[in-house]
C-alpha cells in the first residue's frame, strides 16, 4: 500500500508517513487515519476504516421492526435520540400510523436536547483538540444536567432507546418541565462563560480562522450534511427542507455561514445549541396532553415496499432506507450516516495545512467513529 | 529568628572547628549536593500536586483527594509507582542516546540551581555573571529533548523535538532580551546585586513601564522555553501524542517530568529575583511601620512566594488556553515578542542613562 | 495605519486571554461550583431514578410467587437472546396440566437493558431494576436465574 | 595532586575521550553529540580558570547555537538513522597522518614556546571591562565590528541561497 525506505518511515519523496490511530488522542476513538507528511505540512490524509465495524444493517436484517431501533443508539452514540427518531419514521411511514400529537412534542424535545449535549461535548472535545482541557470539563457540567433529564425520563444515560414505533417508550416523567427549566435558565449564564472561555481567545480564534477551508461545492460534491456543510453556505438542514416531527410548527432559523472554515463550523454549533435551546423553550409549556404512544400490533409488519426517512442529527442528515418483503424483519436496511461523508472531505480540506491544523479540523467535524463505521 | 545564612554559617564554623580545610569542603560540597537532590525531589513533588490541584479547581473538580490529607500525599505515590515501573527501550532505538537523554534533561534543570538566591546570603554559587550562566544552561535543556526526540525511533517523537528546538532556540532570544532590561538597569549580571540592587523597590515597580513590559515578555517567553501549555507543541497532546517523550515510562519519563518542573521552578525563581526582588520584602515608601512588619517575615518565605506566584501564573496559563500552532509559535516570537523586546531594550538604556529609574 | 493596528492586535489579544483568565480564576476562587461526585463514597445517598434500567429482575410477593407465566413474550421480543425461558408442566389442584416457568434464564452480560422485554411483558412480572454495579470475576455469573427457587405463580394471572 | 587538579584532568579527559568518539562514531548524530560533549568539556574548562564569562559564552554560542544547528541539519538530511559507510583504509591512513602531523606541530610550537608558567593570572576581567574593551575605539572596536560584519554576510548569503531553492521547487 504505501512502503517505507527505512525505519524513520519516509517514502520515496522523501515524505514521511504517519499513523493518527486508531489509538491517538485526537481521533476521539478507533479512527485511523494515514497521513503523509513533509515536514509539518500535511500532504495527504487517508482515512482508513473498520475498526469498530459491527455490522449493525446486517444485523437489523435478523431482527423485528421493534427490536432494530436499539441497535441504531449505537452507531451515533452522541445523538441516540435522533437516530431513533429516523428508524421510528421509517417503520411509522410502512405501518401508516398516526402519532399522537404529545409524543411528536416529546420526539422533538428530546431530540432538541440530544443535539444540545452533543454539541456541548463536541464544544468541549474541540477545545481539548486545540489544547484547552478546561472547556471539556465545563462542558461536562451541562451535559450532566441534560443526562440526568435522560436518565429520569427515559431511563438511561447514553443509549436509551426511547423511540417506538407509534410513539415515545413512556411518559414523561413528572419532574421533566422543572429540570428543562432550571436547564434553560443555566444555559443563559454557562453559554457567555463558553465564549469567554474559547469563542473570543485569540489563540482560539488563529487556530481556527481560515482552517481546513472547504468551498460549498465541494462541501455538497463531498456529500457533507449538518452543520459542517452549513458552515460552508449549503442550506441542508432537513429540520427546514424536509420537516418532520413538530418542526414544522416550531419557530427556528437555519444558521448558515459562508466562510467554510473551522470557526465558521465552530459558530454553527453554537448557533444551534442556542437554536436548540430557543426550540426547548417553545414547547416545554405547551405539551399537548394524551397518548404518549398510538396503538400498535404486537407483531409489526411492513408492505412490501420500500421507504426511507430523513432526520437531522447534530452530525448532519441521517438517513435510514428500509426495504421490506412483508415480514417481520426488514429484507434490507441502510442507513445513511453524516460522518462517513465528512470525514471523507477531511483529506480535502487539510492538504497543505500543519498536524495542528489536521487536528482542528477534524474536531470541528465532529466525528463520532462508530457512526462512520457501523 | 533562624535564617538560611545562620544556619549555613554556624555549620561552616562547626566543621571548620573540627576537620581540615580541604574535609571542610568535600563536607560541605556534599551537604549541599545532598540539599540540591533534596530540594528536586521536595520540589517535584509539591509542583506536581499544586498543578493538579490548581488544574482541577480551575476545571472544577476536586482533583486527588484520596492519599494523604487532601490527597497531599498523591504524588509521593505517583513517584513509587514510577519508581517500579519498567523502563522500556524500544526496539529500534538507540539505547545509549536514549537512556542518556533524560539524565542529560535533569542534569541541566540541576546546574539551573546553583546560582539562585533562596534567601539572604544564601546561595550556591554566586558567580560574577548569575544571569547569563542562567541563560546559557538553560539552552542546554533543548539538547536532551532532541536527543530523546530523535533516539526514541518514533516518529511523533522526532517531531515533538523539531518543534521543542525551533520553540526553545527562538525563544531564548526575547527570554534573554528581557533579563538584559534588568542588566542594563542594574549594571550588573550577579543575581546577588541584582537583588541588592532593588533594596528600596522591586524593578517592576521602579523600572516604569519598560520593566513592565520585560516582565509580561519574560513570562511569556519562559512559558514557551519550559514548553508548557500553550506553547507546549513539543509535547501537544493531542496532535502528537506525548511528543518527544511518548517512548519513555518509568522513572526515565519522571525524570523529564520532574525536570520540566525544575525548569519552571528555575524560570520562575530568576522572574522573581530580577523583577519581584528575590528574597526582598516588600516595602512601601515611607510606611515605616508597615515596612517593619514585611522585615518581619523571613526572607526566604519572600522568594518562595514570589516564586510559588509566578509559578501559579503559568499554570494558570496552561488551565486557560488553548496550544498555539508551530508557524503562529515562531510568529508571536519574531513578529511581536522580538520587536517589542527590542524596541523595550532603547527605552530601558534611555532609562538608565538618563538615571529615570529610582 | 500598521502601528496603530499591530498595538491594536497585541491589546485585542491581551483583553481576550484576560476574560478567559478571569473565568477560569473565578473557578479557581469558588470551590462551591465544584461538581465532582466522590462515587464510592456516596453510594449510600446515591439515588437513581426508579426508571433507570440496571438489569432485569422478576418481582416476588412476600409469599414468593411471580407473576410469570412462561409466555416467553420477552424471549421473542429481545433483540440479544439474553433471555431463556425453560417451561415445566405443573399439576394444578384439578388435576389438569398447566404450562409454567421452570426456569427464567437471563444472561446479564448479552443484555443491552433496552425495555423491550419489560414492555413486552403481558403480566407485568419482570421489571428493570437500579443496580449497576455488575461486575464479577467469572463471567458464567452473570447468568442469572430469576425465579426464585420454589416459587409459584401468583393466583389469578393467566 | 589536590581536588583543582582531579577535576581538570577530567574536564580534559571528557573532552578528549568524546572528541575522539565525535570523530570515529559512525552514526552522524551520534558523532553531534559527542561534538556537544567536548564543547562542554572546554566550557568546563573556562568554569575552571574561573574564565565564567568566556564559559558562558561557550555554551550559549557553541552548545546552545551551534551544536543544535548541527543536530537540526542532521535531521532534515534525513539521513540521522543511518550507519555512515565504512571509511576506507586509504583515507583512515590520510586522516591519521594529518591527525599525527598536527599533533606533533603543536607539540613542538608548545616545547619551542615553553610555557613558562605565570605565576599569578591575575583576577578575571569583569563583563564590564570586557564590555569596554569591546566598544573602545583603543580596544577591540574594529575587530569586533568587522566580524559582526561578517556574519551579516554570511546570513544574508544564507537567505540567498534559501530564496533561490524555492523559486526552482
Amino acid at each position: 500500500m504505501y512502503s517505507t525506505t527505512e525505519h524513520i518511515g519516509v517514502n520515496e519523496l522523501g515524505d514521511m508517513i504517519i499513523n493518527v490511530g486508531p489509538q491517538h488522542p485526537a481521533t476521539h476513538g478507533v479512527l485511523h487515519l494515514v497521513i503523509t507528511l513533509n515536514g509539518e505540512t500535511v500532504k495527504k490524509v487517508e482515512p482508513h476504516l473498520g475498526y469498530i465495524h459491527r455490522s449493525i444493517e446486517k444485523m437489523c436484517e435478523s431482527l423485528s421492526y421493534r427490536q432494530f431501533i436499539y441497535s441504531t443508539s449505537r452507531m451515533d452514540y452522541l445523538s441516540s435520540h435522533i437516530n431513533n427518531h429516523g428508524c421510528a419514521l421509517a417503520v411509522e411511514k410502512g405501518l401508516q400510523v398516526e402519532i399522537p400529537a404529545r409524543a411528536e412534542v416529546i420526539r422533538v424535545l428530546m431530540g432538541e436536547l440530544t443535539r444540545v449535549a452533543s454539541h456541548i461535548l463536541w464544544w468541549g472535545a474541540l477545545a481539548m483538540d486545540i489544547g484547552a482541557f478546561t472547556p471539556f470539563f465545563h462542558a461536562f457540567r451541562e451535559r450532566e444536567m441534560i443526562n440526568e433529564i435522560m436518565e429520569e425520563t427515559c431511563g438511561a444515560r447514553l443509549t436509551m432507546n426511547y423511540m417506538v414505533p407509534g410513539g415515545v417508550m413512556f411518559d414523561l416523567h413528572p419532574n421533566f418541565h422543572k429540570r428543562v427549566k432550571a436547564l434553560l435558565q443555566q444555559f443563559k449564564d454557562k453559554l457567555d462563560e463558553y465564549d469567554e472561555l474559547v469563542t473570543y481567545n485569540t489563540i482560539f480564534i488563529n487556530r481556527t480562522k481560515g482552517v481546513g477551508f472547504i468551498s460549498a461545492e465541494d462541501a455538497i460534491s463531498y456529500g457533507m450534511s449538518g452543520p459542517s456543510a452549513r458552515a460552508s453556505g449549503v442550506s441542508c438542514d432537513i429540520r427546514k427542507i424536509y420537516p418532520y416531527g413538530m418542526y414544522d410548527k416550531v419557530q427556528f432559523d437555519e444558521v448558515l455561514l459562508q466562510e467554510g472554515d473551522t470557526y465558521a463550523r465552530y459558530l454553527v454549533r453554537m448557533q444551534e445549541i442556542r437554536q436548540s435551546l430557543s426550540i426547548i423553550e417553545q414547547l416545554i409549556d405547551n405539551i399537548p396532553e394524551g397518548d404518549f404512544q398510538a396503538k400498535t400490533k404486537a407483531v409489526l409488519k411492513l408492505p412490501k415496499g420500500e421507504y426511507y426517512s430523513r432526520v437531522e442529527t447534530a452530525r448532519g442528515e441521517f438517513g435510514v432506507y428500509i426495504v421490506s418483503e412483508g415480514g417481520m424483519t426488514p429484507y434490507r436496511i441502510k442507513f445513511r450516516s453524516p460522518g462517513f461523508s465528512n470525514l471523507s472531505a477531511l483529506d480535502h480540506m487539510t492538504r497543505g495545512s500543519k498536524i495542528g491544523d489536521l487536528v482542528a479540523t477534524m474536531g470541528s467535524l465532529d466525528l463520532v467513529i462508530p457512526d462512520i463505521d457501523r | 529568628m533562624i535564617s538560611f545564612s545562620e544556619i549555613a554559617s554556624s555549620v561552616h564554623q562547626w566543621l571548620n572547628s573540627h576537620l581540615s580545610p580541604a574535609w571542610v569542603l568535600t563536607v560541605e560540597m556534599v551537604i549541599v549536593g545532598v540539599a540540591a537532590i533534596a530540594l528536586f525531589a521536595l520540589l517535584g513533588l509539591v509542583l506536581v500536586i499544586m498543578e493538579r490541584k490548581v488544574a482541577a479547581y480551575m476545571q472544577i473538580r476536586l482533583g486527588p483527594n484520596r492519599v494523604g490529607p487532601k490527597g497531599m500525599l498523591q504524588s509521593t505515590a505517583d513517584t513509587v509507582k514510577l519508581l517500579v515501573k519498567e523502563g522500556i527501550t524500544p526496539a529500534g532505538a538507540d539505547k545509549f542516546m536514549f537512556n542518556l537523554a533524560p539524565f542529560i534533561a535533569m542534569i541541566t534543570a540541576m546546574l539551573l540551581l546553583a546560582p539562585l538566591g533562596f534567601a539572604k546570603d544564601f546561595q550556591i554559587w554566586d558567580l560574577n555573571i548569575g544571569v547569563l550562566y542562567v541563560t546559557a544552561v538553560s539552552s542546554l535543556s533543548v539538547i536532551a529533548i532532541l536527543m530523546a526526540g530523535w533516539s526514541s525511533n518514533n516518529k511523533y517523537s522526532l517531531l515533538g523535538a523539531m518543534r521543542s528546538g525551533a520553540q526553545i532556540v527562538s525563544y531564548e532570544l526575547s527570554a534573554g532580551l528581557a533579563i538584559m532590561t534588568i542588566v542594563v538597569l542594574t549594571g550588573s549580571l550577579q543575581l546577588s546585586e541584582i537583588v541588592e540592587s532593588q533594596r528600596n523597590g522591586w524593578w517592576i515597580f521602579k523600572g516604569h513601564l519598560p520593566a513592565l513590559i520585560a516582565f509580561v515578555i519574560f513570562i511569556i517567553a519562559v512559558t514557551a522555553e519550559t514548553n508548557r501549555a500553550p506553547f507546549d507543541l513539543a509535547e501537544a497532546e493531542s496532535e502528537l501524542t506525548a511528543g518527544f517523550h511518548t517512548e519513555y515510562s518509568g522513572m526515565k519519563f519522571a525524570l523529564f517530568f520532574l525536570a520540566e518542573y525544575i525548569n519552571v521552578f528555575t524560570v520562575c525563581a530568576i522572574g522573581a529575583t530580577l523583577f519581584l526582588g528575590g528574597w526582598m520584602p516588600f516595602h512601601i515608601g515611607n510606611w515605616e511601620g508597615f515596612n517593619h512588619v514585611m522585615d518581619y517575615i523571613p526572607s526566604s518565605i519572600w522568594f518562595f512566594g514570589k516564586t510559588f506566584f509566578l509559578i501559579f501564573v503559568i499554570m494558570w496559563f496552561r488551565w486557560t488556553f488553548p496550544r498555539l500552532r508551530i508557524d503562529q509559535l515562531l510568529d508571536l516570537e519574531w513578529k511581536y515578542l522580538l520587536p517589542i523586546s527590542m524596541f523595550n531594550i532603547i527605552l530601558v538604556t534611555v532609562i538608565a542613562i538618563y538615571h529615570l529609574h529610582g | 495605519m500598521f502601528i496603530v493596528d499591530y498595538i491594536k492586535s497585541i491589546y485585542g489579544a491581551m483583553k481576550s486571554m484576560g476574560t478567559g483568565m478571569k473565568r477560569t480564576a473565578y473557578y479557581f476562587t469558588h470551590h462551591k461550583e465544584i461538581i465532582t461526585e466522590q462515587y464510592p463514597d456516596n453510594r449510600d445517598t446515591l439515588v437513581l431514578p426508579e426508571r433507570f434500567r440496571g438489569e432485569v429482575v422478576m418481582t416476588h410477593t412476600e409469599q414468593n410467587e411471580h407473576r410469570c407465566t412462561g409466555c416467553t413474550a420477552c424471549e421473542l421480543a429481545c433483540p440479544n437472546g439474553t433471555i431463556k425461558i425453560v417451561t415445566k408442566f405443573d399439576i394444578s389442584p384439578e388435576g389438569k396440566k398447566k404450562k409454567a416457568v421452570d426456569k427464567f434464564i437471563y444472561h446479564l452480560e448479552l443484555c443491552t437493558m433496552c425495555n423491550l422485554c419489560i414492555e413486552a411483558c403481558p403480566t407485568n412480572a419482570i421489571k428493570m431494576a437500579q443496580s449497576f454495579e455488575h461486575s464479577v470475576f467469572d463471567r458464567s455469573q452473570l447468568t442469572k436465574v430469576l425465579n426464585q427457587p420454589g416459587s409459584k405463580l401468583e393466583e389469578g394471572v393467566e | 595532586m589536590n581536588g583543582s587538579t582531579i577535576v581538570f584532568y577530567l574536564l580534559g579527559l571528557m573532552s578528549i575521550v568524546s572528541a575522539v568518539l565525535s570523530v570515529t562514531s559512525r552514526q552522524i548524530f551520534r558523532s553531534a553529540i559527542y561534538l556537544l560533549f567536548t564543547l562542554i568539556g572546554i566550557a568546563g574548562l573556562y568554569f575552571w580558570m574561573d574564565y565564567q564569562f568566556i564559559a558562558a559564552v561557550q555554551i550559549v554560542v557553541y552548545v546552545g547555537g551551534i551544536a543544535v544547528l548541527i543536530i537540526f541539519s542532521i535531521f532534515l538530511t534525513q539521513q540521522s538513522g543511518e550507519q555512515l559507510p565504512e571509511v576506507p583504509v586509504s583515507r583512515a591512513v590520510a586522516g591519521a597522518i594529518a591527525v599525527m602531523s598536527g599533533l606533533a606541530l603543536v607539540l613542538v610550537l608548545m616545547d619551542r614556546y615553553g610555557f613558562s608558567g605565570l605565576s599569578d593570572p591575575g583576577p578575571a576581567p569583569s563583563v564590564a571591562a570586557i564590555g569596554e574593551k569591546m566598544l573602545d575605539i583603543n580596544g577591540y572596536a574594529l575587530p569586533f565590528e568587522v566580524v559582526s560584519i561578517l556574519l551579516l554576510a554570511a546570513m544574508v548569503g544564507c537567505i540567498v541561497i534559501a530564496m533561490r531553492k524555492k523559486s526552482q521547487v
